[in-house]
């Protein structure tokens, strides 16, 4: 395959927005989100040092089958953001829209997964500055702080990607995104993909290390 | 040096110090020197023009190493000193500090409590050093010694008192309302006359006094009339006061009643004009008997 | 945009199934070795399978096997920047818990 | 080119003809010169609120209790710093110059993304809006200190979130402008427009905007948790709850210190820009200038341990993080000495933005020097949380950053603005603020080595004298600042016509017409050599 991607840095671009530019600028603001997520994973990382045994013994109350369930829709939803991308590609606008909406889809039963889960917690006493919480060793607290912190953030960006890739397949089938301009779709595909990686490594964090 | 070198710290950190400036010193009045040397040098004049020199490797290596070794140097120095300053010698003596919003207390191995700092000239002290609120921090100007007090965790200082005298202690991490005021004094003392007291002669003050003290109580309040954060304790019993007891303001006698119910729900009447930031702080029945007798007496 | 600048890869729709058989494999893998208890590498087991999950998708769904040498080296700078600051603060917790830790 | 696009890029951008009319031209611009004044209006507002305040802390310390309560001085210090920082000097240099020149100076028509531009104006504006709004809400301004220290920062019932929400929203902000940047620089560079023919102002915001890219997230988190912290009880800073303060401090300086390179780095880019052109010089080792900008961002991410001295962080922690400090301070050196060095053999005219560029030097040699002082463990037990840091800081930051800008100020205001001011209002107003500078801060430097802790609302009396004389001096750093804003106002309504190229400088902003026209550059201009060529 002739590899066609515009590698010339020094030229202007009559354009002005160009492919390469559009998705610089996505990957820059990832990096922007690693470094958010990158401070919380420091505090996990941080405070399990210190309370170990607490963090172990708190994890092995989290549902593991949930998790794994959760883990592999979004992974499922990931495969798909990037078929559909592939799709609207090869000009298969239908295949693309579908691809996206069940994207969305399992977007949506994620956080619906994540609802019931934050809910029994909840329901059994335990969230943040609770008096069942409160009661508990100090290392406890803090692993239930930093899981829904860290899961809560986590929701809310894909939450943020569902609206968007929501707008994104009214935007291909308006065809402001098209097969010739999908650096729209392309950037929220970069997006969805790395709120994917957050939770490769929420999953054994917070469900696996008992 | 500005303020009395009172330790051994203060002999390490000022000798360092004298290197470090001198070194800073003459760099400075290097490159202003050379600056103004070439502005009037160089300065423009009809006729002259700017003969281009596109610099020179050589110069960049020169003046990226001579800073490296000098930096190098620098560091050295201060580790070296800060390794002298941070390991404690084993056999030593050692204090509680115990910081809290606004105010010091020092605690001896003996149970012997006070919010003056005493300790004996030339024998090494360690300081163990606590909070019970905010960050704090124990700072000796005179000593040259400076560190945090963190709740839920403990660090410390250690120093030998090289001076007789009284020292300034401030507290240098911002805590609130009353950090200004959060001082106390560090008071050096010949070994004999520090052994005097510590062994209790004059430790059985008044028992509300030593409440007052213990419980931080002084930090906000004083018993000579001065203002602190707090209304002082000089002549309460029986003031007039102003109080807001919630939201409305209401003109009360200052009686025993009156102070119990300060000290057990400090936010119930707040004396107009101050700020309500007193802290709820256990006490027993017993101790709150103590403490409003000797609120009573006090005049 | 001309036709000239799009890039032509990630087109074919094969790789993409079968990088999601390598995830949803990996991530069988890592639930099995958490529930064998290998107390002393399970976290550095996990996190290790993890990163290799997070690599595939890096490569594959998010196209950085394409990307120019410049983005790459970008990421490179980003990840670094993460792992000093970790780095650096454990060279504080790792020397501090214990010894003054109230218990 | 058509003849109809002529006629509108030789109309000035500052004249009306976009789809809006009055204000709204402007606050719905995407043009970056339009943006770049809106920063420079926006920031230097945020600046005359910030000196007012400081101004206020001054006189309370000539007698304190007698104008403002304890509680107020506490709150003053607080929002003084929060404004300087965030709303004034981190923006500063990159969002006013730098929207403005960066693409001119790349041969570009407008940044990578100018909508995100124009979005993070906005964001900067209602992050701002909530800050100021924090000091009048019932609740009370924030009295914490800029830094936010955990717990008392949990603790306090003054408005701490709401200032430290509005510095969540300034710092998406900042990231908008670095990625803004980043993206340009890399794909926006005109034929020809190599690397290293980059001006050297291009090079430092480069470093500048990596630094905003890979440091402020971690203060956006920092900031949420806080936010969190008070209204939840989460208690990752909360002793009593497990957490530990010393990690909030880890947290906000791995923002806040890098914040001080995103502060000097494009301060150092003026200075960089300004020297060949008043030397009529090619600037003395571009390279190393260059490096040293990348070599400052890289070393300046890795300090942050250096405010933490005293801080009962682990001694090993403390060694390393001093050792890093040192390292810092040698490419900055190596800036120094260019600069000076491009003088060598030059043609000098000493105009108004040299002298604050000399000034620069000077004053940043001060703080360079101090700051080696306080980098030295067994001083920074001295001298940490004492006046003598006060002292250190604003000689970077106001005499660093501050005077940089003032540089940048002076030098392209008649390219900005179309106008020249009156060249011996600058230089009295100069010689006026260099000596108030002086006398205000140096004074401090006194203060801490006799042991003066900051953020004390009242003193010891051997303090006294001190504090009346750094005082003093704040009254005649006013009285400069006065003249000098004084003489650019008038410039802006009374001004001369300004020529193209009153400086006879050689980066591309000089070949465009004062005022530049709104779409820049007529034709793409294709680059043949470096940025500093005089013949």
């Amino acid at each position: 395959m002739r590899n066609t991607v515009d590698r010339n840095e020094g030229s202007i671009s009559e354009k002005h927005l160009d492919y390469a530019g559009a998705k610089m600028g996505m990957w820059i603001f990832l990096f922007t989100e690693i470094l958010f997520f990158g401070g919380l994973f420091l505090l996990y990382s941080v405070y399990r040092v210190k309370y170990l045994a607490d963090f172990h013994s708190s994890a092995s109350e989290l549902d593991i089958v949930l998790g794994t369930a959760n883990t592999i829709i979004l992974l499922t939803s990931s495969m798909f953001m990037a078929l559909s991308i592939s799709s609207l590609r090869k000009g298969r606008k239908g295949r693309s829209i579908l691809f996206q909406l069940i994207t969305i889809g399992l977007g949506v039963f994620f956080l619906v997964n994540k609802y019931f889960e934050w809910s029994a917690h909840i329901h059994q006493g335990i969230y943040p500055d609770s008096p069942v919480l409160l009661d508990m060793a100090r290392g406890r607290i803090i692993f239930f702080s930093l899981y829904y912190v860290m899961t809560g953030l986590h929701g809310l960006h894909v939450l943020i990607g569902v609206a968007i890739i929501a707008v994104m397949a009214a935007f291909t089938q308006r065809e402001t995104v098209s097969p010739l301009d999908f650096v729209k779709l392309e950037n929220t595909g970069l997006y969805w993909h790395f709120v994917d990686i957050v939770w490769i490594y929420l999953f054994p964090l917070f469900y696996l290390i008992t | 040096m500005f303020i009395p070198e009172a330790s051994n710290s203060a002999r390490y950190v000022d000798a360092a110090f004298l290197v470090i400036v001198g070194i800073s010193v003459a760099l400075l009045a290097g490159v202003t020197s050379v600056m103004l040397f070439l502005i009037f040098r160089y300065k423009r004049r009809r006729g002259t023009k700017a003969e281009q020199v596109e610099g020179g490797t050589a110069l960049e290596i020169i003046w990226t190493v001579i800073p490296v070794v000098l930096v190098l140097v620098m560091f050295v120095i201060g580790e070296r000193s800060f390794r002298l300053i941070r390991s404690a010698p084993r056999e030593i003596m050692t204090i509680r500090v115990d910081a809290r919003q606004w105010s010091w207390m020092f605690g001896y191995d003996n149970g012997r409590q006070s919010d003056q700092l005493r300790v004996p000239l030339g024998k090494p002290v360690k300081l163990r050093l606590s909070s019970r609120d905010v960050l704090h921090s124990f700072y000796v100007p005179a000593f040259r010694i400076k560190e945090d007090c963190v709740p839920g965790m403990e660090t410390y200082l250690w120093f030998t008192p090289q001076q007789q005298g009284s020292f300034d202690i401030f507290c240098t991490e911002y805590c609130g309302l009353g950090h200004s005021g959060m001082l106390a004094k560090v008071v050096v003392m010949p070994e004999k006359e520090f052994d005097e007291w510590y062994a209790g002669a004059g430790a059985k003050g008044n028992r509300g006094l030593q409440l007052l003290l213990e419980k931080g109580c002084l930090g906000c309040h004083t018993t000579d009339g001065t203002l602190k954060v707090g209304p002082t304790f000089k002549g309460i019993y029986g003031r007039t006061v102003t109080v807001v007891t919630s939201g409305k303001e209401r003109t009360i006698t200052v009686d025993g009643d009156y102070l119990k119910r300060s000290v057990l729900d400090p936010g119930a009447d707040i004396v107009k004009g101050f700020p309500p930031v007193m802290p709820k702080i256990p006490v027993t029945p017993e101790e709150l008997d103590a403490i409003e007798d000797y609120l009573e007496h006090l005049r | 945009m001309s036709e000239a600048i799009v890039p032509r890869h990630g087109l074919n729709s094969r790789p993409y199934l079968l990088v999601w058989i390598g995830l949803v494999a990996l991530t069988a893998a890592t639930v099995t070795v958490a529930r064998l208890n290998l107390t002393a590498f399970a976290a550095l087991i996990s996190i290790g399978i993890a990163t290799v999950k997070a690599g595939l998708v890096l490569i594959f769904f998010m196209h950085l096997k394409y990307e120019p040498l410049i983005l790459k080296v970008m990421l490179g700078i980003a990840l670094l920047a993460l792992s000093l600051i970790i780095l650096l603060t454990f060279s504080d917790v790792w020397y501090r818990w214990g010894a003054h830790v109230h218990p | 080119m058509p003849a109809e696009s002529m006629t509108t890029s030789e109309r000035s951008y500052l004249q009306e003809g976009g789809r809006f009319k009055g204000v709204f031209s402007w606050i719905f611009t995407t043009d970056h010169k339009r943006i770049g004044i809106l920063y420079l209006a926006s920031i230097f507002t945020f600046f005359s609120i910030g000196v007012i305040i400081g101004l206020l802390m001054r006189l309370n310390l000539i007698e304190p209790g007698r104008f403002i309560s304890e509680r107020t001085y506490n709150s003053l210090f607080t929002v003084h710093g929060v404004i300087q920082i965030f709303l004034f000097i981190i923006p500063g240099i990159p969002a006013s110059f730098g929207n403005f020149f960066l693409p001119i100076h790349l041969g570009a028509r407008d940044v990578a993304f100018p909508r995100l531009n124009i979005f993070s104006w906005w964001l900067y504006i209602s992050g701002g809006a909530l800050v100021i709004l924090s000091i009048f809400l019932p609740g009370g301004a924030p009295d914490t200190g800029w830094t936010f220290y955990a717990p008392y920062s949990i603790r306090t019932t003054s408005n701490v979130s709401l200032a430290a929400s509005g510095i969540f929203i300034v710092g998406f902000s900042s990231i908008l402008t670095g990625l803004n940047f980043v993206t340009t620089i890399h794909r926006l560079r005109a034929p020809g427009m190599t690397w290293f023919r980059m001006p050297l102002f291009i090079w430092s915001l480069y470093a500048t905007a990596w630094t905003q890219i890979l440091a402020t997230p971690v203060l956006a988190i920092t900031l949420l948790l806080l936010i969190l912290e008070r209204s939840f009880g989460i208690g990752f800073f909360e002793p009593l709850k497990g957490g530990d303060p010393i990690m909030f401090e880890h947290l906000f300086w791995m923002y806040s210190h890098p914040a001080v390179y995103i502060m000097i780095l494009p301060a150092m880019g003026v200075v960089s820009e300004i020297f060949p052109v008043f030397s009529r010089k090619n600037i003395f080792g571009y390279k190393a200038v260059a490096f040293s900008s990348l070599g400052i961002a890289f070393f300046g991410y890795l300090v942050w341990g250096h405010h933490m001295f005293t801080s009962g962080m682990s001694d090993i922690s403390r060694v390393i993080f001093s050792l890093i400090t040192f390292l810092v301070a040698v490419p900055s050196g190596v800036k120094v000495f260019n600069w000076i060095a491009t003088m060598y053999k030059g043609s000098v005219r000493v105009d108004s933005p040299l002298l604050f560029c000399l000034a620069f030097i000077f004053l940043f040699s001060i703080a360079g020097l101090t700051g080696l002082i306080i980098g030295t463990l067994s001083l920074n037990l001295y001298l940490h949380g004492t006046y003598f840091i006060v002292g250190h800081f604003h000689y970077t930051m106001f005499g660093g950053a501050g005077f940089g800008f003032f540089a940048g100020l002076h030098y392209w205001f008649p390219k900005m603005f179309g106008r020249m001011f009156n060249e011996r209002a600058a230089k009295i107003a100069w010689l006026i603020m260099f000596i108030g500078f002086n006398i205000l801060y140096f004074s401090m430097f006194l203060l801490g080595l006799q042991g003066m802790p900051r953020r004390y609302f009242q003193y010891l009396p051997q303090f006294r004298m001190n504090h009346i004389l750094s005082t003093v001096g704040s009254w005649i750093l006013a009285a400069g600042l006065l003249i000098m804003f004084g003489n650019l106002i008038r410039a802006l309504f009374r001004g001369e016509k300004a020529p193209a190229n009153p400086w006879g400088g050689s980066t591309l902003e000089w070949t465009l017409p004062s005022p530049p026209g709104r779409e820049n550059f007529r034709e793409t201009p294709v680059v043949r050599g470096g940025p500093y060529t005089f013949e």
